[in-house]
């Protein structure tokens, strides 16, 4: 992949492909800085969603009819992007939920309530994200396991040394976040996975941020759970990804129960269906499912043109797409990095040295909140607040964070509409 | 769409802001409470002395934003003195003042407190605002509960 | 609301709304009868989801920058159109969901995990949907809580008798579909919730297939709990409704943890926000949520157009629309009933006094897969197997019947062809 | 798109769905098997007499729809008399023949089977021809499973 080390997106033109990028707040140009939260969509996406309605739409598996063939061979073939996207091993490891937060849940209700006894721990790292720690601690009191805390440093990265010590025989389930949503911070899962093998634990990754930004290959990973946002990765809102070893999917009990999840159901008793049937209770979202796969072939389209390559595999494709968008993401977010530390008065939060496009700060003069409204009558759009990072915020001493999140889709030009906007901040409350 | 930012972030708020009044603990109030407005981390905590049902001294600490810090100082500036009908009257003004949609009123009672009407314009913010009232309220109610503006 | 009684659908003009109609399918314009299935979507909601891609996307509820607000505000005014769309005494009991099987996992875990114990009762009527079984099994495995059946007659009827007799003080639990998707059976369910009520128990109505058809008033039913599937209502895939009454909702523990559904989180324990966002945790399917609030718009659309009272108010809008819809699709289904039942050999499943929009039936010389791919030949897309009611094909002794399926934009001539359909797998098979 | 529906069903077919052969139960047989299809209902129990390594007797049970209960009947009739590696290499050649896309080959071993080729361009169909094979295999293997095919 090293052909494509010299050649970069054409920022310009993928502009163009996302048209809400066009809008105009309050005079000004938009600068969406607020990826972490949702991503935007391509015309690609957008456009498979008025396809489907206006010429596939109906319920899938169950139809012999036209309709129902077409909507069915689509969603199927959006499975298997998936597991390209991912690497995983079978498209039967591809389960697709409501969101993120759904998967996480069904894992800890599934896998979770089924595995874990009175004493067993489960390790959450400081900084995840609520839909990491709020469905283990419920799981937790149903079953008597302890959730324990994986410190951080004050960089924003895990403490590895505590974290070693912490594993032990009575470890469970770890938890740990990807990408940081809130610091940017890259965790080392693929080392962290190998020690809690080491110890019978099973590791779910919250791959969050992560899907938008990197190529992720949940086999290299040993990863048993991975699971993804897709309204975060230029995806429709809606979808979720959960990615799991097929050993342990299948002896997991089903999570929600209806059609779809059954072999046969009677009043004496049922039985479910084989993978991934099993976990997909009712209909799907099926517009949103084949909108993921529209996604995933968006980013394949950039990555072979990064390489003029039009007929290169998915995966290769893919390959190139990340290779691509992590290197001009990682130079936006240096630069941006560089710019704000230069300002007196901002305290940059999160400074890992693996770090991924996260600008997060507070400033001495200003509440995350006041700064939020202000570049918004700007035109630019940050995220105020605890990013669902309560734990993380407190162990930061602050009681929140103005957060820009970065995509591929943004420039140099907005960064520096970003730092004006700190100086003008300065200005008002300083 | 948006109007002016100095209208929101008006003179006399910023002041507030940066040099709050009646900021600290009471040593013996009659009331207290804690407010939070767990969407950006606001926290307050209301202090007040009532005596024969009359404002005697009011105080409040916590982190916030500009416009949740100035509406705390200014609130205690406004209703100290005042007997605990009359801030039940201007609490009310105050909300009608932040949330009402149409033709500004005027609200001649509210004194200083008129400089926040700029956040009727935004909708998200109008909860920082209000947050140290409702605190106020519950201190005063000595109720314990812990107030929530989510 | 008599006024309406003599103004009837413009159906010309409303299949314009429905772009998908106008498909062929093998040479053949479609006859789309799979409604019971999902629905089709007219251009209001399709371009609702375009909008909102290309002018709103953000995320909700934690922004504090235009686009955020916008769509905030989009996905808020959605529930208040839901509210109105079931008569709900309050917004905060509308909580959105994945789907209708999700709403009702959500009840069955969060209030039945909590409410049920050894030896009470779950009373569920054999024309349940899997959706509305599954959930009570698993649960009673669980708690060790019992389901047990409520017969219905050979018409396809609830037997009340044995409805009756099967109340007890055990009882907690009564599910109950409001219309029957195999049968077309609309039950009394404002009666038997009313007996539930006598001995305690609550009630969820299954109204899957009553939403798209029928004028909903949780109030007037006394419906404790009441779900809807919103992609069988012309609204997007990857919404559902679970309409709750505040008192029970209040009390019930969270269902699944994450993002949204918090007051503050730390790991010593946490605390939870609110209704309805106890019961949305993670960022929700916004877009589909905002496209359930143009469906309902549609809807009121042609309320509004029968009466020519272009200012009427949603609730009144919705009653007029609702009463045109009704009666069209009744006049459809009587007329496609009396059709089905002069020709020799066909068998009609589901002859319920109170019945909607289903023409379910069996013949002697073809099994029901084999109708269903010769109607698909000729454009008719039907449904053939079990629809997810296996119970109640057990009961009927077949192992599963060919059923159509009505909307408002289907037509005299679409039930004519459908008639030839058969006519020519008689030719064919017999 | 679908070619004409006499492709699929063709005489043969609509023949053995009207009259199948080999259908009812095996006194004695030395295996047998249940097979399902959720998806549509179609239920098929296969029995087999096997000696020496030989199909001795077939018959099968069930309901099902006209490819199912075609394929079932045309199965057993072709595979009487063979040796279990012939009916293994028949098998094999059948799911070849109904799930190929592309050219389609000659199949002159299948015999009669081959008017099943049509089923091809129906895919959801395609587990309805196949069940009764899927059966066939978990009888001769003695497995008591049962079969599914979603
Ligand atoms: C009566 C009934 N209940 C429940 C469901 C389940 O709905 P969904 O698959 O949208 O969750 C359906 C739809 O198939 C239905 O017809
Ligand atoms: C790291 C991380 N995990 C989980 C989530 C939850 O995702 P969703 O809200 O899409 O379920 C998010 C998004 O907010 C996130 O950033």
């Amino acid at each position: 992949m090293n052909a494509i080390a010299h050649r970069t997106l054409n920022i310009e033109a993928i502009r163009k492909d996302f048209p809400i990028l066009a809008t105009l707040v309050n005079g000004y140009p938009l600068v969406y800085l607020d990826n972490g939260a949702t991503s935007q969509k391509p015309h690609l996406v957008i456009d498979s969603q008025s396809e489907y309605y206006r010429q596939q739409n109906a319920n899938i598996h169950r139809g012999v009819h036209y309709l129902s063939q077409l909507a069915t061979q689509k969603y199927d073939v959006a499975r298997e992007k998936t597991q390209v996207f991912l690497n995983a091993a079978s498209s039967h490891e591809v389960i697709f939920t409501a969101g993120c937060t759904a998967s996480i849940n069904l894992v800890a209700q599934s896998y979770g309530r089924q595995n874990l006894k009175p004493g067993d721990e489960i390790l959450l790292s400081t900084m995840e994200h609520h839909s990491n720690i709020i469905p283990w601690q419920l799981v937790a009191q149903q079953t008597g396991a302890i959730v324990r805390q994986i410190p951080i440093t004050d960089q924003g990265e895990i403490d590895l040394e505590a974290y070693g010590q912490l594993l032990s025989e009575r470890t469970k389930i770890v938890g740990i976040v990807h990408v940081s949503n809130s610091l940017g911070t890259i965790n080392p899962v693929q080392r962290m996975i190998a020690q809690a093998h080491q110890v019978g634990a099973v590791v779910l990754v919250d791959g969050a941020q992560a899907g938008p930004h990197t190529r992720i290959d949940v086999q290299a990973l040993d990863a048993d759970f991975y699971v993804l946002s897709c309204h975060k990765m230029y995806a429709p809102t809606g979808v979720g990804v959960l990615y799991g070893k097929e050993v342990l999917l299948r002896a997991m009990p089903p999570y929600q129960g209806g059609g779809d999840m059954i072999h046969t159901v009677s009043f004496d008793g049922s039985t479910y269906a084989d993978l991934p049937y099993k976990f997909e209770a009712g209909t799907p979202n099926i517009a949103g499912v084949i909108g993921l796969g529209a996604a995933i072939d968006y980013l394949a389209g950039l990555g072979r043109g990064l390489l003029q390559a039009p007929d290169m595999s998915l995966g290769l494709a893919l390959d190139a797409a990340f290779e691509g968008i992590s290197n001009y993401e990682s130079e936006l977010t240096s630069y941006g990095m560089k710019r704000l530390s230069e300002i007196d008065g901002v305290r940059i939060t999160g400074t890992a040295k693996e770090k991924a496009g996260i600008l997060a700060f507070t400033m001495d003069c200003a509440h995350p909140h006041d700064i939020g409204t202000v570049f918004d009558h700007k035109g630019i759009a940050i995220r105020a607040g605890h990013h669902c990072c309560m734990p993380l915020m407190k162990r930061l001493g602050v009681p929140a964070t103005a957060r820009a999140s970065i995509a591929f889709y943004n420039t140099v030009e907005e960064i520096d509409r970003l730092v004006d906007g700190v100086l003008m901040v300065k200005e008002m409350f300083g | 769409m948006s109007m002016d930012l100095r209208e929101l972030y008006q003179e006399v708020i910023l002041d507030h802001n940066k040099r709050p009044r009646n900021r600290g603990k009471l040593e013996e109030p009659t009331g207290s409470a804690e407010g939070h407005n767990p969407l950006c981390g606001d926290n307050v905590t209301v202090y007040i002395h009532t005596h024969d049902g009359r404002v005697e001294e009011v105080t409040f600490e916590g982190s916030g934003c500009a416009i949740s810090t100035a509406s705390a100082s200014m609130m205690t500036e406004t209703i100290k003195g005042k007997t605990l009908a009359e801030v039940d009257a201007i609490f009310r003004e105050f909300q009608q003042m932040v949330t009402a949609t149409g033709e500004v009123a005027e609200h001649p009672d509210l004194g200083d407190l008129e400089v926040l009407a700029g956040v009727r314009e935004y909708p998200v913010r109008i909860k920082c605002a209000t947050l140290p009232w409702h605190t106020l309220h519950a201190a005063i109610l000595g109720e314990a509960v812990k107030v929530s503006t989510e």
